[in-house]
């Protein structure tokens, strides 16, 4: 049924091999890896935008989405199923994408993404003001059963990690399929000459369009488990800071191949909480100036180095 | 009727304030065509070379007091073409080929970089220099009372947005930098040094932002995060107003500023969301700003 | 044909960054981390802390650290035969979602059967219900929410430091005083718009309805934590003119707010009244020589009340010891520590939960807070601590350097005047059951 | 032989300037139509009118019988009509192979597919096919950025006919390129342009190409057309010898006198 390319081969290999390590790994870096991965989905929703000429400032929404959806379901809707929860959150981020869409599109550039960056403010304005969702403390997230089963209190980071790993497979080799598409290249192509796809016969504002939904939808997945993770949700998911830091992982692995975000966003945790550790007042000067190392020599992302220049060699 | 004067007064203090912090931003974005994240590192910059000055003045409590705006002043140019210096030279003008979003993204890294720098040279307590603020006193307005401190600050920023109009409109160098904001390749070819014209011009952003940041310290209590605050109000203004238009930041700091001032005395729980309200609705209506060009499609 | 990616080259990629993850594998000792008492293997008890160590809420940190250490030096002094505690201390960056992670490493990973500190209200909050999930007990030392110890009471949580309700109930008792003398009508509340700033007025209201307080409320205002700019909200104040305005800013906030109010007529026409945090050693300081006219404060712990011994010798050791004077946090917690080690005497093992938390219901212990003739006692129904509070005024006095001034004229308030009566709590224990809350 | 595209009346005015007046003009499938006129005479507007980006004032556009007026470019170009550009309008950082495949992807649909792959065997098949036909295979593999300016004309056009059009507007082909290249270019354009029995709509300056390629020639003077017939005629046509050619465009008369000289 489904004929795996090379890349999804290595793909399916690198998650049985995060599954496997799960298991000898302290239980500390499985949770970063879990906040990694989440974060990497969002990273994932930033870059295929991004592939298209669209850098989103404001993928924080989405991802607060799918996060408060999860926190909100538990606390006053008494769903507790983790698959029910995530779906919720893709469900309202897709919806609220699906509204906000219509008016993103039309921008390009500095606009969409000054846009975006509003937009998200405006919903972090919105829960800092709301007393019912604990302000700016936010809430926990209750725990959470799947399908039924409710592992106890330290198996239950360890049934996420599993989740997370295997979720972030299935988008990644979706992912994959997409950017090698007919409709991939098309992305590649708008964010080129958006005219002559037009003058193709094709309609760009659409083929955004979707990109945004499908950027929200992925957006939300990583929210939503960022929530079971972490097990607590707050307004800072949908501050610009937050948006600011997807874009810098999305820049810091590149956008020309699948795994770039998901190594990106395993360094970058990886990177911060070293920093964090080291020098807990200067991580962020550390960040900038790799951010700024990144744009100066490596253009197109960490993985320009290790994919080498499969163009011009070819 | 007072909650009505009330509302204007507050919203021209705040307007004032907010030009003041946009003008550097948007002078910048107008001619180098760069939306500097770190705009609001220059205005915390300026903003604590401002209070530790003035603490270090006022503890020793020698010289007369009035001297110490004198301080203020000094503090923001100092650091503002220090740290405007710095930057332009040593790494953005290497990158004017780049494209804008890029840009954009250079500077958010040097936002992280800056935020982090300032807490490490002036530490992370908050400095409180309330002398400057307090020594002008208060005046009554109808039944209102205002500091005159802001009041100042009204006449401060229209004198930097005339300074800012004039020189753009009406002196030869003003009509060189818009040869340079309509076209940069034209006005090499011309002979214009578009690298000075780049480095005096971020500078200028820089210092703006600087003075903005030094003039407000006084009446606030200098914190680490007061330049990530002000960058998101920075935006809203230049955007409503229209990106690289200084009557657009006039306007747009009006627009935002007593939408929110009404915001406080009418709603308080809808303060911070309208401003982003007011910015989405604009970019909705007309993207380019109220002032700003529509960019044209060539084919 | 150029393949999209050799296997070779993707070969390479994986195994790069698998050894990323392997170098990073091995165990990340958090160099933050504080670790006081007796060794992992020596200790009957190991007890895991929490406080913000970097940013502004540092000092109290700081101060917590060092009220630990005299708590423990105090232990082994002691004639009697006191527990061995382990006690180890991890930064919580004032962000929720980190300091549920910490106490999780501390329960899985260092065994831990106690959790203490906790600054602000809202990460305190869901470490609590981490607390609950896995039975483990958690002693507050220094966040003020009275929800912790009625609407998301638990069990294994306890509060060794009066709560917002305690301080709310003291300040409402003064007011109302002060009412029958200067017959004030007019009063404004101002807190930062989060959980305990909220809790705080829930909590004074009460009160005054309980007296029988009548009075205008002109004006609430909410400005954000760490709000650099209040000028906005002493404009709004001063035009709804209040004769008194309560406030639940603190720390740096506080300070803020009361030097911007300063440069106007503020403190002309209104007093400026705080009974939670506004008494702390850090505001004293501070406030310089000059401070603002009609200040009524009150706080956890006051370095020149009691006048008892046990209190002298407290903030003298931690002068001693740390060559500066403590703010409340210190005493906060120094009293978790004596506690938990009391209640492990009492209940006469280190291991058995449930037990302990039997013993520490009704314990009573003298501490520091204490002015003589009376014990501080745990709240066996809320948990919370059940001690006196002195409201004053601020007045000169340098005993203290570097502040130049100290509260005195004290008004003294017994302790059961100000616990929450029963029918309260339980009311508003229902009330919560459909909220975020509410925990299974 | 069918009218392929006919206009009726048609008129565009900015402001006070008329850029088309009155203009009513009839092809047939097959032709190969080329239209001069000095700049400032209304050729770009009428192109832009015919081709769907720029709505007429007042009057009718047919296409093949139906109007096209008020369509988006989208739709005009899904109905067979599609033009190239004077600057060639690529996808500048892909390869030629990549743009000849997105064109081949957007002619099989409005909807490009999210799961079949990009570089399927017989696309890239087809793109080798095409790269034969403009004889520009030795970029196959080149980023555009890179390609000279004739061949990168050439795979704007090949591009516009990826799309099986039944009338294809060349915009000032041979601009930009120089004299050796200019023939050959045109040779291997008409070449594909007669096998896929395409209609061309053919804007031009240079005279020499017009006269050699062009079927009829309609020529353009401030929003009007002055004259409509096969090459001989129009050039022969005093009023164009003075309105358009006069101005000094036409290179053949220049070189006559050269070589008089």
């Amino acid at each position: 049924m489904l004929k795996l390319d090379k890349t999804e081969i290595w793909l399916v290999v690198s998650a049985l091999v995060l599954l496997a390590s799960a298991f000898l790994l302290p239980n500390w870096l499985t949770f970063i890896l879990t906040l990694a991965l989440a974060k990497a989905l969002v990273v994932q929703g930033v870059v295929i935008q991004m592939r298209a000429g669209l850098v989103s400032f404001g993928q924080g929404l989405f991802f607060c989405i799918g996060g408060y959806s999860v926190g909100m379901g538990g606390a006053f809707l008494n769903i507790h199923d983790a698959f029910v929860l995530v779906a919720l959150g893709v469900a309202a981020s897709v919806g609220v994408a699906a509204i906000l869409g219509l008016l993103m599109t039309r921008y390009r550039d500095i606009f969409f993404a000054m846009l975006s960056l509003a937009l998200s403010m405006i919903l972090y304005g919105l829960i800092v003001k709301n007393q019912a969702l604990g302000s700016t403390d936010g809430f926990n997230v209750h725990d959470v059963s799947f399908l039924g089963w409710m592992p106890a209190g330290e198996d239950q980071k360890l049934v996420i990690f599993v989740l997370t790993v295997i979720v972030a497979g299935g988008i990644a080799i979706a992912l994959n399929r997409y950017m090698k598409s007919g409709l991939g290249g098309v992305n590649e192509a708008i964010k080129e000459n958006e005219i002559r796809v037009e003058f193709l016969g094709l309609s760009p504002r659409w083929i955004l369009y979707a990109n945004y939904l499908f950027a929200a939808g992925i957006s939300a997945v990583g929210g939503a488990f960022t929530a079971l993770a972490t097990g607590h949700v707050d307004p800072e998911m949908a501050f610009w800071t937050t948006s600011g830091e997807f874009v810098f992982i999305a820049l810091l692995g590149g956008t020309s191949h699948v795994a770039a975000p998901f190594i990106a966003a395993v360094l970058f945790a990886l990177v911060r909480t070293y920093a964090l550790e080291l020098a807990p007042h200067s991580w962020q000067m550390i960040l900038g100036f790799v951010l700024l190392a990144i744009i100066v020599f490596l253009p197109k992302g960490l993985w320009s180095l290790v994919a080498g220049k499969r163009r011009a060699a070819a | 009727m007072t909650t009505l004067y009330a509302i204007l007064i507050d919203g021209m203090i705040y307007a004032s304030w907010l030009f003041m912090v946009a003008a550097g931003l948007t002078v910048i974005y107008g001619v180098m065509r760069i939306l500097n994240m770190a705009h609001g590192s220059f205005y915390s910059i300026g903003a604590y070379t401002g209070a530790s000055l003035v603490g270090w003045y006022f503890s020793g409590a020698q010289g007369a007091p009035y001297w110490s705006y004198a301080l203020l002043l000094g503090a923001a140019l100092v650091s503002g073409v220090v740290v405007g210096l710095l930057i332009e030279q040593g790494l953005l003008q290497f990158m004017y080929k780049r494209d804008e979003i890029l840009m954009v993204i250079v500077t958010y890294a040097l936002l992280l970089i800056l935020e982090d720098a300032t807490k490490l040279i002036f530490g992370v307590d908050p400095y409180f220099t309330f002398q400057p603020y307090s020594l002008l006193g208060r005046s009554e307005i109808g039944e209102l009372t205002f500091a005159n401190y802001d009041l100042a600050l009204i006449a401060v920023a229209a004198v930097i947005g005339a300074a800012c109009w004039l020189t753009l409109n009406r002196t030869h160098t003003g009509k060189v930098l818009r040869a340079v904001i309509q076209d940069r390749e034209i006005a090499i070819a011309m002979g214009v040094n578009v690298k000075l014209m780049f480095a005096a011009t971020f500078v200028v952003g820089t210092t703006l932002g600087a003075i903005a940041g030094a003039l407000t310290a006084p009446a606030i209590s200098v914190s680490p995060g007061i330049g990530v605050e002000v960058i998101v109000l920075a935006f809203a203004v230049v955007v409503v107003g229209g990106l690289g238009s200084i009557e657009g930041a006039i306007v747009g700091a009006l627009l935002v500023g007593i939408t929110r001032a009404a915001a406080v005395h009418l709603a308080p729980q809808i303060e911070l969301f309208v401003i982003y309200g007011v910015m989405a609705l604009v970019l909705a209506v007309r993207p380019q700003g109220l002032f700003g060009r529509d960019l044209a499609r060539k084919i | 044909m150029t393949q999209f990616l050799t296997g070779r080259r993707f070969a390479a990629r994986a195994a790069c960054s698998l050894l990323v993850l392997c170098a990073a594998a091995q165990p990340l000792t958090s160099w933050a981390r504080v670790e006081l008492g007796a060794p992992a293997g020596k200790a009957d008890a190991t007890i895991g802390c929490m406080f913000p160590m970097t940013g502004r809420a540092a000092i109290y940190g700081r101060d917590s650290i060092a009220g630990m250490k005299l708590a423990l030096a105090d232990l082994a002094r002691d004639g009697t035969p006191a527990p061995t505690l382990r006690v180890l201390i991890d930064d919580t960056r004032s962000k929720a979602s980190y300091a549920v992670r910490i106490a999780e490493d501390f329960i899985h990973r260092d065994g831990a059967r106690f959790l203490c500190g906790m600054v602000s209200s809202g990460v305190a909050h869901a470490v609590s219900q981490t607390a609950q999930r896995n039975r483990v007990i958690m002693v507050g030392t220094d966040h003020a929410s009275s929800r912790l110890t009625i609407e998301a009471f638990h069990k294994y949580y306890f509060r060794v430091s009066n709560d917002s309700y305690t301080s709310m109930a003291a300040g409402a008792r003064y007011l109302a005083e002060l009412q029958r003398k200067t017959g004030w009508k007019r009063l404004a509340f101002i807190a930062p718009d989060y959980d305990y700033g909220h809790v705080s007025w829930i909590d004074l209201r009460s009160n005054f309805e309980r007296l029988g307080v009548k009075f205008e409320l002109v004006g609430m205002f909410w400005p954000k934590l760490y709000e650099p700019d209040y000028s906005p909200y002493i404009d709004a104040l001063q035009k709804a003119e209040p004769e008194i305005v309560v406030t639940a800013l603190w720390g740096g906030d506080f300070i803020a707010f009361m030097k911007q109010a300063a440069s106007t007529d503020f403190f002309d026409r209104t007093r400026l009244a705080n009974f939670d945090t506004g008494a702390n050693y850090e505001v004293m300081v501070a406030l310089g020589d000059k401070p603002p006219k009609g200040l009524i404060v009150s706080a956890r712990h006051h370095n020149n009340w009691p006048e008892s011994e046990r209190n002298r010798r407290f903030v003298n050791d931690f002068h001693e010891a740390e060559g500066r004077f403590p703010t409340y946090a210190a005493e906060g917690a120094y009293s978790g520590i004596m506690m938990i080690a009391a209640a492990i005497r009492k209940a006469g093992s280190a291991t058995d939960t449930d037990a302990i938390v039997t013993a520490l219901e009704g314990l009573h212990l003298q501490l520091p807070e204490d002015p003589d003739g009376f014990t501080s006692y745990i709240d066996p129904d809320t948990h919370q601590i059940v001690q006196m509070q002195a409201v004053g005024e601020v007045v000169p006095d340098d005993r203290f350097p570097p502040a130049r001034v100290m509260v005195g004229n004290w008004t003294v308030y017994r302790a059961e005047d100000l616990s929450p009566p029963p029918a309260l709590v339980r009311e508003r224990r229902s009330r919560a059951a459909g909220t975020a809350d509410y925990f299974p | 032989m069918s009218t392929i595209l006919e206009t009726r009346g048609l008129n565009r005015s900015f402001g006070a300037v008329t850029a088309a007046r009155e203009l009513n003009v009839k092809i047939e499938s097959g032709e190969v139509v080329g239209v001069i006129g000095s700049n400032g005479a209304g050729k770009t507007t009428f192109i832009n009118m015919v081709t769907g980006y720029l709505p007429p004032s007042s009057g009718e556009i047919l296409f093949e019988g139906k109007s096209i007026v008020g369509k988006s470019t989208r739709e005009i170009i899904r109905n067979g009509m599609t033009r190239s550009f004077q600057v060639a309008q690529l996808f500048p950082e892909m390869t030629v192979l990549d743009n000849l495949l997105i064109a081949l992807v957007a002619a099989e649909g409005p909807r490009p597919s999210f799961l079949g792959g990009l570089r399927s065997r017989s696309r890239i098949a087809r793109a080798d096919e095409i790269l034969e036909e403009f004889a520009v295979q030795q970029y196959r593999n080149a980023i555009v950025s890179a390609v000279p300016q004739g061949a990168r004309k050439l795979i704007d056009i090949a591009m516009a006919l990826i799309g099986k059009p039944r009338m294809l507007l060349l915009d000032e082909p041979t601009s930009g390129v120089s004299v050796e290249e200019k023939f050959p270019l045109m040779d291997t354009v008409m070449l594909a342009v007669r096998r896929h029995k395409v209609t061309v709509l053919f804007v031009e300056h240079d005279m020499e190409i017009v006269e050699r390629y062009v079927s009829r020639v309609l020529a353009f003077y401030s929003g009007e057309i002055i004259s409509d017939g096969v090459p001989a005629k129009v050039f022969g046509d005093a009023k164009v010898q003075e309105l358009v050619i006069g101005h000094g465009h036409g290179r053949k008369t220049e070189d006559k006198e050269r070589s008089a000289a």
